[in-house]
This record gives structure tokens, sequence and C-alpha cells, in this order.
């Protein structure tokens, strides 16, 4: 069953990186970002136990982090862009 | 199963750099810039590199998207352009690198096998020995902290050149000291609150296992390093979220830019007490009688060192990027 | 009682990972932005809990279940959180919820804009 | 069985030509850095793929466990990693004081405007 | 102190650059800097005593031995390129105060100094490291500091020769990390003197011919070595005055050292089949390289730049040194290495001055400076005349060597070649003297004498008299350049012994 899951996340994240790839604006780039991000946590944490490596699960709570925060990051940096063009139009 | 999960991780990896040479925009390169360094790193778990899965999860998918997003803000998103003549001269070059390096693969020992001479020759003391003599479970950060303490003091080195470099470059002329984000309120039009009250939680957390890993890098994937980067990371996101002005209020840039070099002091110096006593540098039989007791003092010294150095550094590059694009802003 | 703690782990990944599945076949095929974000969010915070409670499940020591269950934690807090983001920061952008084909906008609700 | 062992070397010596494609053929600043940073994520992924010891376990010392991969790739990587992420840290600073300077992160309009001068 | 001292030239910049950090003071930092720079040359110039007495000095760091830990190995060769870049740099930081106040804003002097003391760490620890990794590690510290140095420009196309330095910078050292991977592979080990015991057995291997192949495009990146120089003459030309002299005056001598040292020490170049193929490909590279980079200087309107163009060419010649191969060869690319430096640290300081009494480097704008600034250029045209190689000079020293080399390994042309290329030196050479005195600038009557200040124009002097000194008492450079070639290309009791110099030309009065 944790193989099936394994396989399962692995096609989860081809699909993805088809959206990552193909957009077609810059939130459903994000949005597969994250998502992959959300599965390769899930991915460590099951190959953890795949392989009977316990240690490998810090790494997942690391990428969990690392996730929330670069999501956090795009969208900010993306908004303020908005707002900037906003300014910039209304002036 | 080993074989499937690497197979398909190598696949969606070439998948990645094929749609980054094809993508032009800057924004979406930037995306799988950071779907690369994940799929990297989830590539070194299974190649049973923990310590290094984790510092490239923290680099390749946190930070570096992270400057370059800060980047594109500054610069704006580039217009796609239309290609232009195919690039002769880089497929010639590319592909004559690409069969030095298959000609240089030919000979290589086959992957994975444990008789290879990297396995048998240096690295098997490392092993065997580390435990003895260093008394850490821990190999990597054996051989990174002791062993090769001073390829790590010229990685902490190099860091801090990277934060020297940056502010050196990005000084807004005029200012006193280097680059500081001035003291302007942004103009958001509305606040995040669901945001920001949900990373007022978890920051505390987030500093907090900064240094879980800071301290439990002996024991297990972790160390000064990664620690730092989550640090920062925590820093970065309380920026993200009230602005340059804020953070800047709560860490100043001045404290930060000192402290990215007492880190690399506090890492020279405990190697400079092993030399005042005639012993050479870095060793760390210096701190106690027992040899194993001050690996230990010795390892916690230097890997706090590299805390520091990484967490100050990383958040003086944010500054000073930040601040360009709050420039760019205004 | 380890057959019975087998069965029910095995039960919670294969529904984990059948939702999975399902998300990601919307987040592939649906039309619009707010629709694939959707499929994603909703059977993401079920899936990841789903899953992590399967692996869970499975351990036989104290630390790695206590750190699956940080992970949950952190994943609860953070994704809808990110959800709720990404959706304001596309709004606010400018993008608007299209019809079924994808092909123009949909009308406004009477109180906005 | 001979191909397949230097399967893992193949693919990964495409992934870094696909970098150093990025990076010598793309006339876009921050496009460089990027396959700069593919280029140079490659070797690492070469580099850890040679310390990989067929069924060893991560080289943190367990109760039991004999077989470890090789710790020394790992140590010499993560330094490798600081100092990839310090130079891409260098390279965008740089962009950025170009763009300012310039007002475009293109090659070739950078070259023109020089010439102009 | 005595067991310290192989680490200490090391040591001391790598330490003193935070601690220049925390200073606010610019003065402070220029004044700790220079410090930092002299002490580091004094303990080189003892470390080179010592190896010249004793041999090969170890010393492991963290009391690890050998190839499980990492080991400065300092022999004659390392404590030589130590001895020059620490002397350079010490030079060059304590005349920099006036010229860098005068390029650099107020507000980044400061960092400036930390990144200088950042670079000279970088280039001593290449220079001293017995460990291959490690190398890699400060030739990157080096690289990302010079980065910065050059972007402090004035000019914005600083900007552009940086960001180019950069990525060509940042390719050539992942292509030495490709090439140390592969030979780690091999191997199994990271010192270079273990690597030299074990890649003998390996035979013919094509993963060690691509290894080697990827470290000399690697080095010869940084070195500039003639189609892989693009990014040097903007850099050079862009870079603040005092960066120019620091830089092309030790960056490329230590890739020089790299290569030398991972050819000769680690590959054992001179005993593979390998041999005869690089050969062609170093001598045919640094002759096409002395040409071309001669002509291009030649024709440059810009003196900084010409000399940029002349160092891809005076670069092309210890190439030619070590293509030839033979104890000789390399013993004359070490000569050249050594004066080289002298004649473009003094050179481009000399720019220094006249970039801040001027206002530039370009040749139109030097008319008549022979009056202005006697002394400074008179500086210009005494490393000028070395440059050429007339004898009497350090250059003439270098290109007799090199020319008796490759008359050992009876290559007329070659040597012939090698004499024709000063020829083309002496053209720009003449060039600015013509400006200098000859040509006056009409608009401009006579303007009162307008040194450079002190201390630029006495860091100046001592390099320009060093041309002549070296000229005339080649021990230091001859000496240690003989044991050191002799102790990289096997034979070893020669080194330690202190090889008798190879027949002096009549004893410094040819």
């Amino acid at each position: 069953m944790l193989a099936l899951t394994v396989i399962t996340l692995l096609l989860v994240m081809a699909v993805a990186l088809v959206r990552a790839f193909a957009g077609p604006n810059v939130f459903d780039r994000v949005m597969a970002a994250n998502l992959f991000g959300t599965k390769t946590v899930l991915l460590i944490a099951a190959i953890s136990y795949l392989y009977g490596s316990p240690e490998f699960l810090d790494i997942a709570l690391v990428y969990a982090l690392i996730n929330y925060i670069s999501v956090i990051g795009v969208l900010r940096v993306t908004e303020l862009r908005n707002e900037q063009r906003g300014t910039k139009e209304g002036a | 199963m080993e074989l499937l999960v690497n197979s398909v991780l190598l696949m969606l990896l070439v998948a990645t750099a094929g749609a980054l040479v094809v993508v032009r925009g800057l924004l979406a390169s930037t995306m799988l810039t950071s779907v690369y360094g994940l799929l990297s790193a989830s590539f070194f778990v299974t190649m049973d590199a923990v310590d290094v899965a984790f510092t490239e999860a923290a680099v390749g998918a946190g930070v570096s998207p992270l400057l370059l997003l800060l980047t594109v803000a500054a610069i704006g998103r580039g217009e796609p352009r239309a290609a232009g003549a195919l690039p002769i001269l880089a497929i010639v070059l590319v592909t004559i690198t690409g069969a030095l390096l298959i000609i240089g693969t030919l000979d290589m020992p086959p992957f994975g096998s444990a008789d290879a001479p990297a396995h048998t020759h240096v690295a098997p003391r490392y092993l065997q020995l580390s435990g003895e003599e260093i008394g850490i479970p821990n190999v990597v950060t054996s051989v990174l902290a002791s062993y090769r303490a001073f390829d790590t003091l010229g990685e902490v080195l190099v860091i801090f050149t990277a934060g020297v470099a940056v502010l050196l470059i990005l000084a807004t002329p005029g200012q006193r000291g280097s680059a500081r984000p001035r003291y302007t309120p942004g103009s958001h039009s509305e606040p995040h609150t669901i945001l920001q009250v949900v990373s007022k939680i978890l920051i505390p957390f987030i500093l907090l296992f900064a240094l879980y890993v800071q301290f439990h890098g002996e024991y297990g994937p972790g160390g000064g390093f990664q620690a730092g980067v989550i640090f920062a990371s925590g820093i970065i996101l309380y920026g993200l979220l009230y602005g340059l002005p804020t953070v800047c209020r709560v860490v100043r840039p001045a404290v930060v830019e000192t402290l990215a070099a007492v880190g690399v002091l506090l890492y020279g110096t405990t190697g400079l007490l092993a030399m005042l006593d005639g012993r050479p540098f870095l060793d760390y039989s210096v701190f106690a009688a027992n040899p194993v007791l001050g690996q230990h003092i010795g390892i916690l010294l230097v890997e706090l060192g590299v805390g520091i150095t990484v967490a100050s550094v990383i958040t003086v590059i944010y500054y000073a990027f930040a601040n360009q694009f709050e420039m760019a802003e205004g | 009682m380890s057959a019975v703690l087998a069965i029910l782990s095995g039960a919670c990944l294969l529904l984990g990972s059948f939702l999975l599945l399902t998300g990601a076949l919307g987040f592939l095929r649906f039309a619009d932005f707010y629709a694939r974000l959707h499929a994603c969010g909703v059977t993401e915070t079920l899936a990841t809990a789903l899953i992590i409670l399967g692996l869970m499940l499975l351990s036989d020591s104290y630390l790695p279940p206590f750190k699956l269950l940080l992970i949950l934690l952190f994943v609860l807090f953070s994704s809808p959180t990110a959800s709720h983001a990404l959706a304001k920061a596309a709004w606010n952008a400018g993008v608007r919820p299209r019809d079924n084909q994808g092909k123009r906008d949909l009308p406004l609700p009477a109180g906005e804009r | 069985m001979d191909v397949l062992s230097y399967f893992n070397y193949w693919v990964v010596v495409v992934l870094m030509m696909l970098g150093f494609f990025i990076v010598i053929a793309r006339a876009n600043l921050v496009k460089k850095l990027i396959g700069l940073n593919i280029f140079q994520t490659s070797v690492f992924i070469l580099y850890i793929s040679t310390g990989k010891v067929a069924g060893g376990a991560a080289p943190i010392l367990t109760e039991g466990v004999t077989l470890y991969s090789n710790p020394l790739p790992h140590v010499l990587i993560l330094t490798a990693i600081v100092v990839g992420i310090a130079t891409t840290s260098v390279g965008l600073a740089l962009v950025i004081r170009i763009h300012a300077a310039y007002g475009s992160v293109n090659q070739n309009d950078i070259l023109q405007q020089d010439q102009q001068c | 102190m005595l067991s310290q001292l192989a680490l200490l030239p090391v040591l001391l910049p790598l330490i003193g650059a935070p601690a220049c950090a925390v200073l606010r003071r610019p003065t402070a930092a220029w004044a700790f800097a220079s410090t930092v720079a002299v002490l580091a040359f004094v303990a080189a110039a003892a470390l080179l005593q010592a190896t010249a007495r004793q041999g090969v000095i170890h010393y492991a760091f963290g009391g690890w031995a050998a190839p499980w830990g990492i080991e400065y190995r300092i022999d004659l060769l390392n404590a030589f390129v130590l001895l020059l870049v620490s002397g350079i740099a010490a030079v060059v930081l304590v005349a920099s105060r006036a010229s860098v106040w005068h390029d650099i804003a107020e507000n980044r002097r400061t960092l400036f100094y930390v990144a200088c003391l950042l670079c000279l760490a970088g280039w001593l620890g290449i220079a001293a490291t017995g460990d291959a990794f490690n190398l890699f590690v400060f030739l990157e510290i080096s690289s990302l500091a010079t980065y910065a140095l050059v972007a402090c420009g004035r000019d914005r196309q600083a900007l552009v020769a940086a960001f180019n330095y950069l990525v060509m910078g940042t390719i050539g050292a992942t292509f030495i990390l490709i090439g140390i991977g592969f030979i780690y592979m091999l191997t199994g080990t990271l010192n270079m003197a273990d690597l030299a015991q074990r890649l003998p057995g390996l035979g013919e291997s094509r993963t060690v011919f691509a290894a080697y192949a990827f470290i000399v495009v690697g080095v010869c990146l940084k070195l500039a070595l003639f189609p892989l120089h693009l990014w040097l003459p903007g850099a050079y030309t862009q870079a603040p005055a005092i960066v120019t002299a620091y830089v092309a005056a030790t960056a490329t001598k230590v890739a020089l050292y790299v290569l030398i040292r991972f050819s000769f020490s680690v590959f054992h170049l001179e005993s593979s089949r390998l041999a005869l193929s690089l050969e062609a490909v170093f001598i045919s590279l640094g002759v096409v390289a002395v040409f071309a980079g001669s002509l291009v200087a030649v024709f440059a309107s810009n003196l900084k730049r010409a000399l940029a163009w002349s160092s891809i060419a005076q670069i092309g010649y210890m190439a030619v040194g070590v293509g030839i191969g033979t104890v000789a060869g390399v013993q004359a690319s070490l000569i050249h290495l050594f004066n080289h430096a002298l004649m473009k640290g003094a050179l481009f300081l000399a720019l220094a001055a006249i970039a801040m009494r001027v206002g530039g480097n370009e040749l139109q704008a030097l008319r008549g400076i022979g009056r202005r600034m006697p002394l400074t250029s008179a500086a210009i045209v005494v490393a000028g005349i070395s440059l050429i190689g007339v004898p009497g000079t350090a250059g003439f020293i270098s290109k007799w060597y090199l020319v008796t080399a490759a008359l050992a390994r009876e290559q007329w042309l070659l040597a012939l070649l090698i004499v024709a290329g000063s020829l083309l030196t002496a053209v720009y050479i003449w060039r600015f003297v013509e400006t200098a005195w000859l040509d006056q600038n009409p608009a401009q009557p006579a303007t009162p004498p307008q040194e450079a200040p002190p201390l630029l124009l006495a860091g100046t002097l001592l390099l320009a008299l060093a041309n002549i000194y070296f000229g005339l008492d080649t021990r230091l450079p001859v000496g240690t350049a003989a044991g050191a070639a002799a102790g990289l290309l096997g034979d070893s009791a020669a080194g330690l012994l202190g090889h008798p110099p190879a027949p002096l030309p009549g004893a410094g009065a040819p």
C-alpha cells in the first residue's frame, strides 16, 4: 500500500509539473509549485517509511515550512507589483 | 521500488530542466527553478544524503527562488521575446562538453557499487572511527565540523563574502553605512489579516525549529547552515507580511551586519584557541582533557558560528534586495 | 492488534491516494483557475491528513508519529491559508471565474463592482 | 546491466547540459543565472549519485546498521550548495544594478547601448 | 610558533576580513587591511625561507592526518606564490588610499577593504592548500570578492563586466568541480599528494582524461588563456583603478599556479601519454594569445585597455612555458609569473595615479603627462621596458629563460615567435612614450608638475624599481623557480637541496 501511495504521489507531482509548465497564468504556476511542494512533503514522509529511515521526517518538516514561505513570498511580490502597476496607471 | 522512484525523479528533473529551456517568462522560470530545487532535494533523499537534501530544500527551493522573485519584482517581469536565431555556437559547445562528460563517465565505477575506490579509500575511516573519535552519530556533521572543518570555515567565509559583495553592489550612494531600507510607510492597500495571524502563530515555531535543527545536528540531519537558513526564513516571512520597515525595526540591519562578522570570528577564534596552545588550527582537543568531549564543545561552537553567520547574511541579503524592490516601487 | 492497525493504515493510505488522484485530475482538467484551486485545496487537506494518519499507524516508536503530527499540524495551518491567499491575490490581480468551457469570464454578482 | 549502471550518470549529464545551454544561449541575464543554478545543482546530483552505495543507509550511525552511503560527497556538496547560493545572490544583485543603469536585462540591448556611447 | 608558520599567511587575512567589517571608519579599515597584508607578506617571506631551509612543511588542520583531514603541504612553489601574492597585495593596499578615496563612495570604503582582504585570503588559500576541494572553496571566495570589487567601477559598463566575469568565472569553477568530482570517484581521495600517488595506477582511464580536461578548461577560464579570455579586458578596464592593479598582478598568477600544480604534481602530465597533444595545445594557444593580445593592445585608444590586452599576451608566454613541459619551461613560466606581477603591478598603480589626476586613461588625455607627472611616467616607462624585455630588466630574464627552454627542445620557430612578440610590446609602450613626452597638447599650455599622492607614488616606484632590481639580482625568482620546477617534475631531491639555477645570462650583465 505504501508503494501505491508513493506511485500516486509521483504521478500527482508530474501533473503539477505539467501545470507549472502550461500555466496559463502566474497563479496557476504558483498553485502548481505549492501543490508540488506539499506532495514532496508527503513523498518524503512515505519514502521514510518505505526505506525505514525515520530521519527523513525532519526534512519533510522543512519542506512544509519552506513551501509555505515561498508561496507567501510569491504572492506578496506579485501583489505588490500589481499594486505598483495600478498606482502608476492611476497617476 | 527504489529504482522506480529514482528513475521517475530523474525524469521529472529532466522535464523541469527542459521546460526551463523553453519557458521565457521570468516568473514562470522562477517557479520552475523552485520545483527543480524540490525535485533535486527529493532525489538527494533517495540517495541517502539527508543533510544535503535538507540544505537543498532550504536553499534551492526556498532562498534562491525568493531572491529570484525579489529581483524579478525589482526589474519587472521581462516581456517574453520571440525566439531569435538558433544558437548554433551554444549547441556545439554544449554537445562537445556533454560528449566529454559522457566519455568521462565510461570508466567510472558503476552506480551504487560498494567497492568503488571512493567508498574504500578515505571514507571508511569516517564511518568506522568517527563514533569513537568524535562521538556523535551524524557522520556528515563529524566530517564537516571536525575532519574537514577548514573547508567549512571556507564555506562560512564564502557566505560572508556574498553578504559583503551584495552590500557593496547594492549600497545606495549618500547613505551612511551600507544598504539600509528607508523608513517609508508601505502603501499596502489592504492588510492580509488571515495571513498575518496564521504566520504570527507559526513564526515562533519556525524559530524554535531552527534552534532544534541547530543543536540536533549532531544526532540527525541538520546543523548550523540549515538552522541559519530556517531562522532567516522566519525573519523573511515576517518581513514579507509586515513590510520591510517593520521588520527592520524588530531586527536592526546594523546589528545583523555585525552579527555576520561575529559568526565568522566565533568560528575563527575557536580555531585560534588551539593555535595559542601550540596545537594545529581547529584542533578541538584544547577544550577538554577528554578528546571526545573536546570535539563536542568544538563542534558546538563552530556550528554556532556557522548558524549565526548564515542567518545574518541571508537576512542582510534579503534586506538589500527588498530595499531595491521598495525603491523600484516608490 | 498489529494486523488491525495495518489494515487501518492501508485503508487510510488507499483513500488518501484516491483523493489525491481526483484532486490532481481536477487540477489538470478543470477549466478555470478557481475551479482548479478548489479541486486542489479541498482534496489536499483531507488527503494529506489521511496519508499522514496512515503513516502514523505504521510506526512502532514515539518520535516519528510525533514529527508526523507536527507536519500535519503545519500543513493544516498553512495549506488553507495558502489557498486563501492565492485566491485573494488572483482576484485582486483581475483573474475572474470562467464558464465551463473556460472561454469567457462569468458575469459578476450584483454586489460586486 | 552495464548500461543500466551508467543510466543515472547519463541523465545527470543531460541535466547539466540543459543548464549549461541556458547559460550560454539565453540573452536574459536572470535566465543566465537560472541556467547557472541548474548547471550547478546538476553537478551536485552527480556528486551525490557517486556517494550512493546500493543497500546503504544514510550516514547517521545507528545500532545494527553496517552499510552506509559515503558521507564525504555529502560534505563537499553542502559546501558547494553554499557556494552556489552565494554566487546566485551576487549575480542577482548585479542584475538589479544593471537594470537600474540600462533599463534592460537583455544582453543584446545592453551591448547595443554600450556601442552607442 | 614556527610550526604554525605555514598557516599564518592565509589565516591573517582570513580572520582579518570579518574583523575589518566591524570597523566603522574607512581610514581605520584601510590601515587595518594594509597592516594585515604587510604581516601576511612578512609571514610568507619567513615561510619561503623556512621551506628553502628545511624542505616541505606539512600542516594538518584539526590534527587530522593527511588524506582524512585537510592538509597544507608547503613546498617551494607554494611559498613562492604566497610571497608574490602577499607582497603585491601589501604594496597595492598600502598605496591604495588616495585612489580609493577618489573612486569609491564614502559608504562603501570599509566594505571595499573587507572585500580586498577576502580576495587576498582566497588567493593565499589557493596557493597554500594541499587539498583539491579546499582549493575550490578558496577559489570561490576570491572570485566572489573580485566580482564585487570589479562592480565598484565608476561607469555602468563595470556592472556588465562584473556580470560577465561572474558567469564565466562560475562556469570555470563548476568545471573544476566536475573535474575534482571525477578524480575523487576514481581515487577516493581529495588530498593532492595522495591523488598524485593514486592516479598513475589507473593507467589510461578515459575518466582521468575527462577530469583533466575539465580542470584545465576551468582553470584556463580563470587564467584568461586565449580563447577563454573574454571576461578579462572588460573587467580590467572597467574596474576601479586600484582593483585592476590588485587583481591583474595576482589573480591570473594564482590561476597559473593552479594549472601548473594540477598538471605536473597531481596528473603528472610529463609522464602521461596526453603530454604530447597538450603540449601542442598550450604552445599554440599561448603563441596566438601573445600575438592577438599584443595586436589589440597596439591599436587600443585607452592605455588601461591596452595593458589589459597585454596581460592576455603575457599569459600566453606563461602558457608557452607550461606547454614546453620541461623543467626549464616550467621554470621560465614561473619566473615570468613573478616578473609579470611586478610589471603589471607597477603599470596599473601608475595608471591609478594618472586616472586620479587626469580623470581617465585615454591615450589622448595623456598628452604631455611626462611633464606633469614625471616620476609616475618614468615608472610606466621602466615597467614598460621590462614588459618588452630589454636587458637589465626583470622582463629580460623571463624571456631569456623562455627562449632558452624553447631552444633546448629545438623549437627554433617558437623561440623566434617569442622574440617577435616582444617587438609588438615595444610598439604600444612607445605609443605611450610618444604621447607622454613628444606630443604637446596645444590647447593646454605647460601645466605645473602635479605628482601622484606620496603613498601611491611610493608604491608605484617601489614596484618599478623592483623590475630593475630583479633584472640584476635574479637569485630570488630564478633560484626559487628552479627549485620549484625541479620539485614539480619529479626531481624532488634537487628541489630540496636548492638546485643550482640554470646558467645566468652573464650574471646579470648580459
